[in-house]
């Protein structure tokens, strides 16, 4: 791949694989490739399950904090049990289902989306040689599972027989039909440039140092940075998260299409929107932010997990962030951001990322012409089509009575 | 009766062909008749796929990009095809097809 | 074993699609219909199709269905229309009729044609090669499948959005 | 530009975030069980009855049972029943004391105003707040034993009000002996002579505290 | 047959399909916010009529929490109504105290000493500060602000909250004003406290506005979103933040000029479009003349008794007559009408609530906007079902 791979390669690098190695490798060859996937398989539910317990306490514990109390700090030592509390609490609960529910979609809503964001799980790089899947369109397989995940919303809006639900179910379905779009045409720039679908060879594509320093992350690029900031975007939109939490919107639709769950399947709701912003922020690490490489040359030595872990909970935690801080869109402002904001800047963003591939060999003067002109082309775009969103929109200056 | 998985795709194909063919013509609800035109397309494609895997000259990739091409074409009539539906909708408050027969608005 | 697997995948597709057209109620039509789509994408998997397997599930389930619940909840008068009312016998048999007949032709076709015996290794299409064939030989075919989009994805908007202004005040 | 706000507002979270951490004005929780917030002095919840003595509360009662409270009360949550006997109070005079005096707790709005009419100070407004129970009914109707409670724990919750009617009352019963002294005399006096004009009425209490 | 149709919702189902089959009727759905859903500000109830996601009709059901207030105002002496008034609008105990005291002395005839007046200004503008910030808070929460707003605002809240307790003996219910005057005396100390509180009350208020003020999603949501033209609202009897959003003027702080409120120099901030974003900010605008009026009160207050010497706490019988008191409450005109026949009960006894008049015009502000508007409509609104159930 390159040639940080052999010199990089310390033990603790090459740790996960010894483990598998060493159980395995006694086993013949058909029976040692169904273990190893099942290892893989199980590793990856107990690291995001896990992580999942963690996010969701990180989550109650962030939030609390930026509203100035302390969070839940009752279950063992500075609330860490929470999530296990939480758990029992909602799996000893009584599993409701409305007499007049779709009572085979209502079961079948949960599960469909708990089994679309675990198996999103699969082609994302995780460390040098941590690939559950290898596939050679991975990208695209990532983002068509992830499409998935509102028609399962759909159903359980639909199924449970709510008013409320059945508005949430038309919200997510605007809902994805709008941000679809966006997402898909963000990463484009990253296949143009990398030449492949493939996430290792995404990664490896980001893998080189300029000046001996500096990574070449996509998003240290002028078309990597909007593509990242349009994912991310269109990444919340998609995982449900504020403020485009419409399907879910509490203070108008109650729960959304979560009203009539409870129990077993609410857990298999909420565990799924914390996988999907899990595998959604994973892809934007391995797009974007140079997948399991270290940010310094000097820091190759740190397993590269570890590296990845460290971006991705960067990631969450900025979900977690963002959703103290901002109010809930509009259905009709969450569309028209999509289709007047979102998809001509991701367009333009094509064309910038043409114009930086065209003009790849270009040095010196050239180099700065380059930078300066996929600097504009971002730029300029952003600033006329966000006036021309936020036209009207203003702050205001009042006058008193005489 | 059946050797080869060519055959055994073919026949698939054609299953699916005619159950969206059934559907397409039985159906009065116009979105149903969309559906069982996109089963007839897919039908289409599974023999591309096929031809394209099991068939005697295996051609690079072209029966692939065929399939592709087709999906687009597909997924451009489901748009096409529905925006009529909720056009049809709005006008008459039906989408059976049985009334759609005014052909002027 | 494949043959076994290539036969399950098949009936899973075709019961989901034929009670997909059988059933009444319309959104449960089309969730067995993205079931349907759902193991057609399986078959292009088992074929060793990768990328038209990702891209039909990503083009029927993601953006396909979406309008189409879209529509089907747009057009609702009521609850009582997603259960679509039964056709007529009549219509229902002689589509029946009608594609038993184009069945039995394609089958009769099917059945008679020789084919090689021996299984051919199979093409591996790698998302590479896909690539280079849409951009080289069926560059032309690409841009018009482009043109066909934008034009078709315009006149579904105009279609959907302009008439609406007019008939909003319509009988209730 | 588009976003300025949104950055705004995250910066200001973000700060939010830091300074909870330590800016005691910032996080100003205080984890309830473990620690409690210092009530102030003028907090009232629910009212209870003043007795002398910590050691004979019901003997030592200053309510005489004048069911003002009760009338005045505007849920109408106290209910009296004035005995039928007399007993001697703090300063050893016969007094009417309720035989039964019970507040609905449940009922019970907190608004203090048993304790502006008492005449007596006999009544007063309690710091507790952890008065939950797991009952509707029996723990919920205080009767006179429940609600004794003594003047020294009325000095621990309410200092300052405690020291001005504590001097207040003895200040009275200072005036009012000099006076029962003063009439005493005059009696005595009168003894002498015959036709005495009766005995002058017990010193009234000012109407408003 | 299909599993799916042995499901209830297929025609052939049963009986009770037939309801369903009628609440569904037509494009439009009707769906019932409330009594129990997390943005009616308590129990109140909206039934929406859905086009889509637009409202088409929307008809406000009251009366959850109706307590005979009223009547049992009429049944009560005159003291005795102090408390309950506590509990109409429960945020702003003493806003509403001062209204019903002011009803009473006019009726009594009684004078309030000067200090007294300076503690009902303090307690008065006090008030107005936590329930504008509450209702920022809340307005806010109502847009989906996941409790950040709200927990800011309660912060502060708090500390006025805890300013009320130390003085009246109660954070909500305080149970203050008495006829003539105040029922406990400030210490110089709590005048302090109230001091430093004020002081800092602006620095907060611009760490508050930095948050949100500026952000686009808010303004997005609120700016053109039900708007009110000032005739309808002078039409429709709306008073307070709401009516001057509207670009009217009204302030009875101004207008009826009572108590001591021509001493103080402070500005009545008022709005030029009427939409919800104005209602919130000239909210945010009047805690900072409120901020003002403290400093002047705080500065000026004099030494002195605190009650008419006159007034008796135990047996009021106020001459027959009439009056209405009405001071300018942070919601709007608070006024009690109080008709008295010479007894310790007064004849008749009504209650002007802000809210609950403030409330006539909502179905005006929501027509044509989506569902997820109606909220932030019914949250710029600020009302108290206390006050408007009664």
């Amino acid at each position: 791949m390159n040639a940080a791979q052999d010199t990089g390669e310390t033990l603790l690098e090459r740790a996960p694989q010894a483990l598998r190695d060493l159980l395995t490798s006694h086993l013949p060859e058909p029976w040692r490739w169904f273990a190893n996937s099942l290892i893989a398989i199980v590793a990856i539910l107990a690291v995001f399950g896990l992580l999942f317990a963690a996010l969701t306490l990180a989550e109650r514990k962030i939030l609390g904090r930026v509203q100035n109390r302390p969070g839940p700090n009752r279950t063992g030592p500075f609330g860490l049990l929470q999530p296990i509390a939480d758990g029992i609490k909602m799996l000893s609960k009584e599993d409701i289902v409305p007499r007049d529910a779709d009572h085979l979609l209502h079961f079948l809503a949960p599960v469909t989306l708990l089994a679309s964001s675990i198996l999103a799980f699969a082609v994302i790089p995780y460390g040098r040689h941590l690939i559950p899947v290898e596939l050679d369109a991975a990208v695209l397989y990532f983002f068509c599972v992830g499409a998935t995940t509102e028609l399962a919303v759909f159903m359980a809006g639909w199924s449970s027989h709510n008013k409320y639900s059945l508005l949430a179910a038309m919200r997510a379905l605007a809902q994805l039909i709008s941000y679809e779009l966006p997402l898909l045409l963000s990463w484009l720039p990253v296949v143009m440039i990398s030449g492949t679908l493939s996430t290792t060879g995404i990664v490896a594509a980001q893998s080189a140092w300029r000046w001996g320093w500096m990574p070449t992350w996509h998003v240290f690029t002028p078309w990597g940075l909007a593509g990242f900031v349009i994912f991310m975007v269109a990444a919340l939109a998609e995982s449900n998260r504020s403020p485009f939490d419409l399907p879910e919107a509490e203070s108008e639709l109650i729960a959304g299409h979560l009203t009539e769950y409870s129990g077993c399947k609410y857990v298999f709701f909420f565990m799924a929107e914390y996988f999907g912003m899990t595998a959604l922020s994973g892809m934007a690490v391995t797009l974007f932010l140079g997948g399991w490489h270290a940010p310094l040359p000097s820091l190759e030595f740190i397993p590269s997990y570890v590296w990845f872990g460290a971006k991705l909970i960067t990631l969450l935690m900025g979900f977690i962030w963002i959703r103290a801080t901002f109010p809930r869109l509009r259905i009709d402002q969450l569309t028209r951001f999509a289709w007047k904001f979102l998809v001509p800047l991701a367009l333009v963003n094509l064309g910038t990322t043409a114009f930086w591939s065209l003009s790849f060999g270009w040095t010196g003067p050239l180099l700065a012409a380059r930078c300066t002109v996929a600097v504009i082309l971002v730029v300029v775009p952003f600033v006329l089509l966000g006036r021309r969103l936020s036209s009207g929109l203003t702050p205001r200056t009042y006058s008193y009575a005489p | 009766m059946i050797h080869h998985p060519l055959e055994l795709c073919l026949v698939f194909s054609s299953l699916l062909f005619c159950i969206g063919l059934a559907g397409a013509l039985s159906r009065s609800n116009s979105i149903l008749v969309l559906l069982g035109i996109e089963l007839m397309l897919n039908a289409a494609n599974l023999n591309f796929v096929a031809f394209w895997r099991y068939g005697p000259s295996p051609a690079p990739a072209t029966g692939i990009v065929f399939v592709a091409f087709s999906v687009a074409v597909a997924a451009a009539e489901a748009a096409v095809g529905l925006a009529l539906v909720i056009s049809i909708y709005r006008r008459q408050r039906s989408i059976r097809l049985q009334e759609a027969v005014r052909l002027k608005g | 074993m494949t043959t076994a697997l290539l036969i399950l995948i098949a009936l899973v597709t075709l019961c989901s699609a034929a009670t997909a057209m059988l059933l009444r109620n319309l959104i449960h039509s089309v969730l067995l219909l993205i079931g349907s789509w759902i193991g057609v994408s399986v078959f292009y998997l088992f074929a060793g199709a990768e990328f038209v397997a990702f891209a039909q599930v990503l083009v029927y389930v993601g953006a396909v269905s979406m309008v189409v619940l879209f529509a089907v909840l747009l057009t609702r008068r009521s609850r009582a229309d997603m259960a679509v009312s039964p056709d007529t016998q009549s219509r229902a048999v002689s589509a029946v009729l009608a594609a038993g007949a184009v069945l039995a032709v394609l089958l009769y076709a099917v059945l008679l044609t020789p084919l090689p015996s021996g299984i051919s290794q199979g093409p591996s299409a790698n998302v590479r090669q896909i690539g280079t064939e849409l951009m080289g030989t069926h560059a032309a075919a690409l841009l018009v499948i482009g043109m066909i989009l934008t034009v078709a994805t315009l006149g579904g908007v105009v279609i959907a959005s302009t008439d609406g202004a007019s008939k909003k005040e319509g009988p209730k | 530009m588009l976003g300025t706000g949104l950055l705004q507002g995250l910066a200001v979270t973000a700060k939010n975030f830091a300074g909870s951490f330590h800016d005691p004005k910032r996080l100003t929780t205080v984890e309830y069980p473990e620690k409690k917030s210092v009530i102030p002095e003028a907090f009232r919840n629910f009212p209870f009855l003043v007795s002398e003595n910590a050691e004979d509360p019901m003997g030592t009662l200053r309510c005489v049972a004048c069911q003002i409270c009760e009338k005045e009360c505007p849920p109408q949550c106290i209910y009296i029943e004035k005995s039928k006997d007399k007993k001697p109070d703090a300063s050893g005079k016969m007094q009417i004391y309720p035989a039964v005096f019970r507040i609905d707790s449940s009922v019970c709005m907190n608004c203090q105003i048993c304790v502006e009419v008492c005449p007596f100070d006999a009544i007063k407004m309690d710091h507790v707040y952890e008065i939950a129970t797991s009952e509707r009914f029996e723990t919920l109707l205080l009767d006179r034993h429940d609600l004794a409670k003594p003047n020294s724990y009325f000095h621990q919750i309410r200092p300052l009000e405690a020291a001005e009617v504590d001097g207040r009352l003895t200040a009275e019963r200072k005036a009012a002996e000099e006076k029962a002294k003063a009439a005493a005399l005059a009696k005595a006096a009168l003894a002498a002579k015959p036709a005495a004009p009766a005995p002058a009425a017990p010193p009234k209490p000012p109407e408003q505290a | 047959m299909s599993p799916f149709d042995a499901s209830p919702l297929s025609p052939s189902g049963g009986a009770h399909v037939r309801s369903v089959v009628d609440e569904f009727h037509g494009d439009l759905l009707e769906v019932s916010m409330g009594p129990h859903h997390p943005s009616t500000h308590g129990v109140f109830r909206m039934i929406v009529t859905l086009d889509g996601e637009r409202i088409v009709k929307l008809k406000p059901v009251l009366g959850y929490l109706h307590r005979n207030h009223e009547k049992i105002g009429e049944s009560t002496s005159y003291l005795g109504s102090m408390p309950y008034t506590d509990r109409l609008d429960y945020l702003n105990a003493m806003t509403n105290n001062w209204a019903y005291a002011l009803a009473v002395e006019r009726l009594g005839g009684l004078a309030v000493p000067e200090r007294a007046e300076y503690l009902r200004v303090i307690l008065a503008e006090l008030s107005r500060l936590q329930n504008h910030v509450c209702l920022a808070g809340f307005l806010l929460q109502d847009t989906g602000a996941s409790g950040t707003p709200l927990m800011y605002a309660f912060r502060e809240r708090e500390k006025i909250l805890e300013l009320f307790e130390s003085l009246s003996g109660s954070r909500m219910m305080c149970n203050f004003q008495r006829f003539g005057g105040c029922r406990t005396d400030a210490s110089s100390e709590w005048l302090g406290q109230v001091s430093s509180l004020v002081n800092g009350f602006g620095a907060f208020l611009d760490e508050f506005e930095e948050l949100i003020t500026g952000n686009e999603i808010l303004m997005a949501r609120t700016q053109g979103v039900g708007v009110m033209k000032g005739p309808a609202a002078v039409s429709a009897g709306i008073t307070g933040p709401m009516l001057r959003a509207c670009g009217v003027g009204y302030d009875i702080r101004k207008v009826d000029a009572y108590g001591i409120y021509p001493r103080f120099t402070f500005r009545v901030p008022i709005g030029s479009h009427g939409d919800t974003y104005d209602r919130y900010m000239i909210r945010i605008l009047e805690m900072r003349e409120s901020i003002g009026i403290l400093q002047q009160a705080l500065r000026d207050i004099p030494a002195g008794p605190i009650m008419d010497p006159k007034a008796k706490l135990r047996g009021f019988r106020p001459k027959p007559g009439e009056s209405y008191g009405r001071i300018e409450g942070p919601k709007g005109e608070i006024g009690f009408y109080l008709i008295s026949d010479g007894s310790a009960n007064p004849y008749r006894y009504r209650v002007r609530p802000p809210s609950f008049v403030n409330l006539t015009l909502l179905e005006d502000l929501c027509l044509g906007h989506t569902i997820a508007d109606s909220v932030v409509i019914l949250g710029s609104i600020d009302i108290v079902l206390g006050e408007v159930d009664r």
